[in-house]
């Protein structure tokens, strides 16, 4: 999938969708439902209308986010699992720290955006920290990261789970959620009105690519963190310490996945909740990343396409009497499809439509 | 030796292979005649590799036909070429590290008894062809690959294909990573199977060996087969003409400037290798400016190691690493490149250039902390285009386009590129390990060319080599590695070939030795160096004058 | 394979054991905790049983991992595979199915693990899929159509119930004490596992097939030099993955007797539990169930904690086989994983 | 007939149109006396459909527990009235924000049902953001004017299967292949997910058994979530395993797994939330009883309230208890005349105490903290 062109990429990510749409739809059919409909309502729940629209671009902001958390990472040869995890670490931490430094600082605007900055940066660095620790375990403990990665994910579910459900439980909730964060901290409405999704978020996330790309192509940092990445040998040669990258990729990939979890927790639901039951963003960023050749540019695109399939599950959950679970099983196979652009490729070769391999 | 009773062992015709735009092998014919060595030369990237894969089945020719005793073949597969009886030892060897060495050789062909492996009836196999040739790989049959040297490696890569029925054995570049003791017993080795009526095809970068064990040498050149000479009436400078088109000499070339002030110290250094065992013991050493300082030694004396300390890759059990005064033994890596020590490194493959980056990117490789590439921590990339784009043109590295990846180059080729990335480094200390491995003559020549010329400029230089010849070639003194120490440090201009060897086995040149091996030596050949030897200046370490070697010339060509 | 080689190549396994039973000795000692009601028979057998599914999904992981092949989407075939027991358990004996429709209804289950683990290895294998996509994929179409077959065949996403697995019991034997109900009167599919392991592990190391497998794992260049088809190699090694871990969902099922499909169903996490239990056994077939067995054990130990009335926070007691892999293996040592692993392979040309 | 048929696209229409409206009438009671018409003519208002939109816990539906028992009841006033119901499935807490804004926007529904308290902090929200549209919260409440807040006493309903439980623990019961062990005094209690919710059913349950029986002893275990059949199993095992007689759980979908432990071990077993030995007919040789809740009670109420007009009847906190006959205990069917009359007297007698207030049941219908 490396060598992949960008354009290639996108005709894989769209031929995927379609097999696997159509897949979907003999599905549909042979279970009894209206293809024709649900076809129609796959468009209409992805951009439909401004409502749609708004609901695909909020799923797009958040693998946006996460896909590039696992970009850096993966770029950088290290596998982190762990998204998913540092995604919830961080989340939790923003809506606390909101929660303790609230009192403290004046209500309004001024406060607001102060509480925004100081809860997305708590985020950021819980996400860092909480990322950082299994880096430090492969770089001086030698411990497998796949491994430590997906122990720290359930570890983390189960702790702030804990928490949220014990000491951390907002006052007189009946429901293990925090309490939530004042009115004033949260993303202004700009083109839609949404009740979480604001178009400040999607910034944000572009803002984080944008940062993150020119950290990876333009700065030495970057250059050792994919240099490691590809031949761990020859970026010691070159003068990188192997452990502290190690732990450095992680950080950084944490601390995209703790942004990831403040935008969670602030723009989308303004508390923090049973983590068990939070979508698995950090395991789809996966695909996200990979679909995208982790390139956090490329992350975009796939993004949307990601945001636009559950957008259309959201909308057909609601509005369609065909089982949701069947939309999942669809995104799995568009997962499954984009995972073998030679699939396409090889296709295009036959059909004589290019594709060649470079 | 050559039974020409029956057809040939092998006969290309007309052989054109290409990748993409790159002609590798343009019509080339190549015969193999049984039961004799054939030598395959050529400058690097002239497509000896390319030639001997489409024979192995690895690649499919463009167009050609392959004969294989007097059959015409077609091999799809590694598979297919095997069971024409046509064995390949490659460059890279094709061993399975976790695994034994039993396990690697009977790999594909294993024996089963109620199917399970048999491992004892494929034991007492082995053990056979062992005894044989006289391997000693039959004492490591249970030890991982992993754990082995990479001389034995190769012995196993040999036996794995002799266990497979190989009547035709092709070998390439086998004695790039060999010490010179296992060289000989390699062309020994080599000897014996021919002998034995296999036929060999033997690809190399030095010509003395070439002549040594080949019955006939064929030489490639952009492509095309130039030439196929008989070994025994050929010479080292016929076959260096054929190769680059003109001549090519050996020469020491004379100083011009004196050494200056000590730059680079080692004092009482230890260093622990990485089977935990200490492979540098106590050693002191002194690098002057302006100065060569060649390591001879058999590889595995901890040269690695003592390099790998020096460079800041590994860490010192005690004693100090100086460097212009200051002790820099807790430097990193990158602090001791920014204060002016680079490395050629030993391993190019895995680290001296990043394989699936372009050449552009592994400009930067070690240059991450140098201005005007990187400024602030922000990456000047069309600067380090430039430094690419000039590093390619005056290293002469093919094809000469910056993008091409490192992968695509061949094995010369990409030393060439670090070669000429960490001299043009400008830099206070070189650490040259085996600068010219699997160079071509042509490039060896530029390549040490470029190194002297920085001497000249009053850079240090610290070489370690194999290569005698460019070790007496290069070097102000030579020290001598033994078992993690310096037995002893030597004039090049008088020490010969011998008692290196001898140095190098362990044997210090005292007194009567010393005078005795150097005799029996200078009666066999050369005189001049007899006249000198009597008093090496063995013990000189640090800033001792042993000037002897500044102006020395000597204008032969070295074998 | 001597002792002493099998102790140093498989430090963490062993030492990882060895920590958790002491710890688990120390903290019964530290708070007086009534040893003998907490170790019972009972323990031992729910915990065979709680690692038979883990075990044998670990065992097909590790054999692909072995060949090349990172099977991360275990998770998800062991989904299919339980839906799929208990779809054929449906199908085959409807409403009140028997021992013999259960036992069909396994083979079949895996057998059609085998046809879509077929679809999953011509992508990776052949298409060069990415491999952690790939798998990530199938677990989510394990969590999307094992509960979408549930709500087609039965309107629900949970099966009613249907039939579990009879214990074997064997005469007189199954009397002898402690060893009698844990070896002669269990579920036949705890020992057949152990057999499972024992045979995997012969067969890896005793083969010329197992050889190929590590070979094309480690050095698959080296392999088809020696004239082996990779691929093949890879082909057979993916689809044993599938098979066993269609297997250790149709376990899963038999053991329970129903299918749930709500949640994360009713593999809940095993499959990924399977993924840690071969790595931490170091990918040695019979390490892998052993670190199954520990997993289990440590799982059915802080239910036993509960029983005995031991108060400890649940949401956190859960967590500890989490946290006791992340301190053994950075405590205890790596695990090296396969080095082509990930790599698709293809011969030049 | 093609007239009505056109009439009633067209009412439908223009329900949709001004559907806000409507609800508006509806919540603020000015219609009432018309409602209280349409209420009148009961199941045969063919005028105008009732839509109802019914948004599951992130459990989900088929969790053989709440979700399922909501949508029964508003299946059963649809069967008398005409209503019609829009099942949504969201089981990402952090969506209800959206889902149920989406929902309320649409305008397209009389009622919005949100199962579990899950929903209340989004509701918060959306209650005053859409105060035209109409509510009800199962399991918690929201003090809002078209909030319905409908909470069943968990904690009452537990102590009655604690009752039961201690009650028959030293009784003797054989029962096709299960028994109790009369001579010892132990139960167990296998929950989902610890946390306040399920410790209310816990402690509520451990005190109803002791006050049949000050001695009892009871194993309690929890899961971990709501899905794991097989762990709940092991749960409920290793405590029959310890001398348990009789486990009651509330693990939803999980507790299927108790029932599997108590046919393997010869025990017995108390279901919840809904008569389990009906609903799961295969263990009724095991369950002996169950905690019900009459959740399918509270949404047909309310879905009928709003089909005829006075949702405002049903508006604010509703707590059903044992008082409200909205929670009760209830002998499994295969059980019913089979077990000693100490059961009646002791439930009856504590039902008694419960609703005169005699006996003090620990925690609340909300939970125990
Ligand atoms: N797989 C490949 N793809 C593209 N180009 C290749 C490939 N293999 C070899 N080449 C090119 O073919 C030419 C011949 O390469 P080959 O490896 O045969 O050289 P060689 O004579 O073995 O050189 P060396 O002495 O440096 O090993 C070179 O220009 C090389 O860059
Ligand atoms: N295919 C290769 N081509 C070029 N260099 C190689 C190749 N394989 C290995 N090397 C380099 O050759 C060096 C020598 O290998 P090896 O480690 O077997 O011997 P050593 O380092 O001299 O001895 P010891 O292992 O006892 O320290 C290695 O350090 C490695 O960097
Ligand atoms: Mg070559
Ligand atoms: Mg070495």
């Amino acid at each position: 999938m490396l060598e992949a062109t960008a354009l290639q990429r996108l005709g894989i990510a769209m031929a995927s969708t379609a097999l696997a749409l159509a897949i979907g739809l003999v599905v549909v059919a042979a279970a009894g439902y209206d293809p024709v409909t649900f076809l129609a309502d796959v468009f209409e729940g992805a951009f439909g209308d401004e409502n749609s629209i708004g609901r695909t671009l909020k799923f797009t902001t958040m693998f946006v986010l996460v896909g590039v958390a696992v970009a850096v990472a993966f770029r950088a040869g290290v596998f982190n699992i762990g998204v998913q995890g540092q995604f919830i670490v961080g989340g939790f931490a923003t809506v606390v720290s909101i929660l303790w430094l609230a009192p403290l600082l004046p209500a309004g605007t001024v406060g607001g955006i102060a509480l925004l900055v100081l809860g997305t940066l708590a985020g950021v660095v819980a996400g860092g920290l909480y990322a950082a620790i299994p880096g430090a375990l492969k770089a001086y403990g030698d411990a497998n990261e796949i491994i430590t990665t997906i122990m720290l994910n359930f570890i983390a579910v189960g702790v702030v789970g804990y928490l949220v459900e014990g000491p951390l439980r907002g006052e007189g909730n009946r429901a293990p959620n925090t309490a939530r964060i004042p009115e004033y901290v949260s993303l202004p409405s700009v083109v839609f009105d949404s009740p979480d999704f604001s178009l400040v978020g999607l910034a944000v996330a572009l803002v984080v690519v944008g940062v993150v790309s020119v950290v990876m192509i333009r700065t030495r940092v970057g250059y050792d963190m994919v240099t490691s990445g590809h031949q761990e040998a020859a970026a010691t040669f070159s003068g990188v310490d192997a452990g502290r990258t190690v732990v450095t990729t992680m950080a950084f990939s944490g601390m995209v996945a703790g942004v990831a979890g403040a935008v969670f927790a602030i723009m989308i639901q303004g508390y923090y909740s049973d983590p068990g039951g939070v979508a698995t963003y950090g395991f789809d960023a996966i695909a996200v990343s990979l679909l995208a050749a982790n390139n956090p540019l490329g992350v975009v695109p796939a993004a949307l396409l990601f945001g636009g399939l559950d957008s259309a599950g959201t909308h057909i959950g609601i509005n369609s009497d065909v089982p949701p679970q069947l939309i999942d099983g669809i995104v799995g196979l568009v997962v499954l499809f984009v995972a073998a652009p030679e699939l396409f490729r090889m296709a295009a070769r036959r059909t004589g439509l290019g594709g060649e391999r470079r | 030796m050559t039974d020409n009773a029956g057809p040939p062992a092998v006969r290309l015709d007309g052989i054109t292979k290409r990748f993409g735009d790159v002609v590798a092998n343009d019509g080339v014919d190549f015969t193999l005649e049984r039961g004799s060595v054939h030598a395959l030369l050529g400058e690097n990237g002239s497509g000896k590799t390319t030639l001997m894969s489409v024979l192995y089945g690895l690649y499919d020719q463009d167009e050609g036909t392959i004969v294989v005793d007097g059959e015409e073949r077609t091999f799809d597969s590694p598979r297919d070429a095997m069971d024409a009886g046509v064995g390949m030892i490659h460059q890279h060897f094709q061993l399975v590290g976790p695994m034994t060495v039993l396990q690697n050789v009977i790999l594909g062909h294993e024996p089963t008894e109620n199917g399970f492996v048999d491992e004892s009836d494929a034991r007492e196999d082995i053990e056979a062809i062992c005894d044989r040739y006289g391997f000693d790989v039959d004492e490591h049959l249970d030890e991982r690959v992993v754990d082995l040297d990479l001389g034995v490696r190769q012995r196993v890569e040999i036996v794995k294909s002799l266990y497979r029925g190989a009547e035709i054995l092709v070998l390439d570049e086998p004695t790039a990573v060999l010490t010179p003791q296992e060289v000989e017993g390699l062309v020994d080795v080599m000897t014996d199977l021919a002998a034995d009526g296999r036929s060999l095809v033997f690809i190399t970068h030095k010509l003395d060996e070439a002549l040594s064990v080949a019955d006939e040498v064929t030489v490639l050149r952009d492509g095309e087969a130039v030439g196929t000479v008989d070994a025994a009436t050929t010479t080292e400078q016929e076959l260096a003409r054929m190769m680059v088109g003109r001549e090519v000499l050996f020469d020491r070339r004379p100083r011009e400037t004196a050494p200056g002030d000590p730059i680079l110290r080692t004092e009482g250094l230890r260093v622990t290798g990485d089977r935990g065992l200490e492979q540098v013991t106590d050693v002191d050493l002194t690098v002057r400016e302006g100065e060569v300082l060649g390591i001879a030694g058999v590889q595995g004396n901890g040269q690695t190691e003592l390099v790998e300390a020096i460079t800041g890759l590994r860490s010192v059990d005690s004693g100090t690493v100086s460097f212009d005064g200051e002790d820099v033994t807790g430097l990193s890596r990158r602090e001791r490149i920014r204060s002016g020590i680079v490395y050629i490194p030993e391993d190019r493959q895995t680290e001296g250039l990043v394989q699936d980056y372009d050449l552009v990117r592994n400009a930067l490789l070690g240059n991450q902390t140098v201005e005007p590439y990187v400024e602030r921590g922000f990456i000047d990339w069309p600067a380090v285009r430039e430094h690419a784009a000039d590093i390619v043109d005056e290293y002469d590295v093919q094809p000469p386009t910056v993008e091409s990846e490192a992968a695509s180059l061949s094995g010369g080729n990409q030393q060439k590129f670090i070669v000429g990335r960490e001299i043009e480094h400008d830099p206070d200390v070189i650490v040259a390990s085996h600068p010219t491995r699997g160079v071509d003559i042509g490039s060896i020549e530029f390549i040490h060319d470029r190194l002297l010329d920085r001497r000249e400029e009053g850079l240090a230089v610290l070489l370690v080599s194999s290569k005698l010849e460019e070790i007496r070639k290069l070097s102000d003194r030579i020290a001598v590695m033994y078992e993690g120490e310096f037995i002893d440090t030597v004039d090049p201009e008088t020490v010969t070939e011998e008692e290196l060897g001898l140095l190098m086995a362990g044997r210090r040149l005292d007194g009567a030795d010393a005078a005795d091996g150097v005799g029996d030596e200078g009666g066999a050949g050369d005189a001049d160096d007899t006249s000198d030897a009597g008093s090496p200046d063995a013990t000189a370490e640090a800033g001792e004058s042993d000037d002897g070697s500044a102006t020395a010339s000597d204008s032969e060509v070295e074998r | 394979m001597s002792v002493a080689g099998y102790v140093e190549r498989n430090r963490l396994g062993i030492g990882g054991a060895v920590a958790t039973i002491l710890a688990a000795l120390a903290l019964a000692v530290a708070f007086d905790l009534p040893v003998e009601s907490i170790v019972t028979v009972g323990f031992v057998e729910r915990s065979l049983q709680a690692a038979t599914p883990i075990a044998l999904a670990a065992i097909g992981g590790l054999y692909a991992e072995k060949s090349g092949v990172f099977n991360i989407g275990l998770e998800g075939f062991m989904i299919l595979g339980a839906a799929n027991a208990a779809a054929f358990v449906w199908l085959i004996g409807g409403e009140s199915p028997t021992q013999g429709d259960l036992w069909l209804a396994i083979v079949a289950a895996v057998l059609v693990s085998l046809v879509y683990t077929l679809l999953f290895a011509v992508l990776l294998v052949r298409y060069r899929a990415d491999q952690i996509v790939a798998g990530l994929a199938v677990w989510f179409i394990g969590l999307g159509f094992g509960p979408f077959s549930a709500v087609l065949i039965w309107g629900n996403r949970n099966s009613p119930g249907l039939v579990s697995v009879n214990d074997l019991t064997v005469p007189v034997l199954a009397d002898v004490p402690v060893l009698g109900p844990i070896l002669f009167d269990t579920s036949p599919l705890v020992l057949a596992t152990a057999v499972v392991a024992v045979v995997a592990w012969v067969f890896l190391y005793r083969t010329r097939y197992g050889y190929w497998i590590q070979a094309a794992g480690e050095n698959p260049e080296a392999l088809d030099t020696a004239g082996v088809n990779v691929r093949r190699v890879r082909y057979a090694s993916v689809l044993f993955s599938g098979a066993m871990a269609g297997l250790a969902g149709a376990v899963l099922f038999a053991h329970a007797g129903s299918f749930t499909g709500t949640g994360d169903t009713m593999v809940n996490g095993r499959g990924w539990i399977g993924i840690v239990a071969y790595l931490f056994g170091n990918y040695n077939p019979v390490g892998a169930a052993a670190a199954a067995l520990l997993f289990g054990g440590l799982d059915m130990l802080q239910i036993q904690f509960q029983t005995a009335g031991i108060e400890l926070p649940n949401r956190l007691v859960n967590l500890f086989p989490y946290v006791a892999v992340v301190i053994v293996l950075t405590v205890w040592g790596s695990t090296r994983m396969p080095s082509a692993v990930g790599e698709s392979y293809e011969t030049e040309e | 007939t093609g007239g009505g048929g056109n009439g009633d696209d067209g009412n439908g229409d223009d329900g949709n149109g001004d559907g806000g409206g409507s609800g508006d009438g509806g919540g603020n009671g000015d219609d009432g006396g018309n409602g209280g018409d349409d209420g009148g003519d009961g199941g045969d208002n063919g005028g105008e459909t009732t839509n109802v939109a019914i948004v599951s816990s992130p459990a989900g539906f088929d969790d053989n527990a709440f979700n399922d028992l909501a949508l029964e009841g508003l299946q059963s006033a649809a069967e008398e009235y005409d209503i019609e119901i829009n099942e949504v499935e969201e089981t990402e807490q952090a969506q209800y924000q959206s889902t149920q804004s989406e929902l309320a926007a649409s305008g397209d529904y009389d009622l919005i049902v949100l199962v579990s308290y899950n929903h209340t902090e989004a509701l918060t929200q959306n209650a005053v953001d859409y105060p035209d549209q109409n509510w009800m919260l199962i399991n918690d409440h929201v003090d809002e004017p078209n909030v319905a807040g409908y909470t069943w006493a968990n904690h009452e309903m537990s102590y009655l299967a604690g009752v039961l439980g201690g009650t028959m623990t030293t009784e003797e019961l054989s029962h096709e292949g299960s028994e109790t062990s009369p001579d010892s005094a132990q139960i167990g209690f296998v929950g989902g997910v610890d946390g306040s919710l399920i410790n209310a059913f816990e402690r509520s349950y451990v005190a109803g058994a002791e006050w049949v029986n000050s001695d009892v002893e009871v194993n309690v275990g929890y899961i971990g979530d709501y899905t794991d059949t097989d762990t709940a199993a092991d749960i409920a095992s290793s405590q029959y395993d310890d001398g348990a007689d009789i486990v009651y759980h509330a693990a939803a979908a999980a507790g299927r797994g108790v029932f599997e432990a108590a046919q393997s071990n010869g025990r017995f077993a108390i279901g919840v939330d809904a008569d389990q030995s009906v609903t799961l007919p295969d263990f009724q040789d095991v369950i002996i009883g169950s905690a019900v809740k009459y959740i399918n009670e509270g949404t047909r109420e309310v879905a009928v309230a709003v089909a005829e007009g006075n949702f405002e009847s049903v508006t604010g906190p509703n707590t059903l208890g044992l008082e409200e006959e909205g929670v009760d205990c209830v002998i499994g069917q295969a059980f019913e005349g089979e077990l000693p009359d100490a059961v009646s007297q002791n439930l009856d007698e504590a039902k008694q105490g419960i609703v005169d207030g005699d006996i003090d049941v620990p925690c609340t219908a909300s939970g125990c903290n």
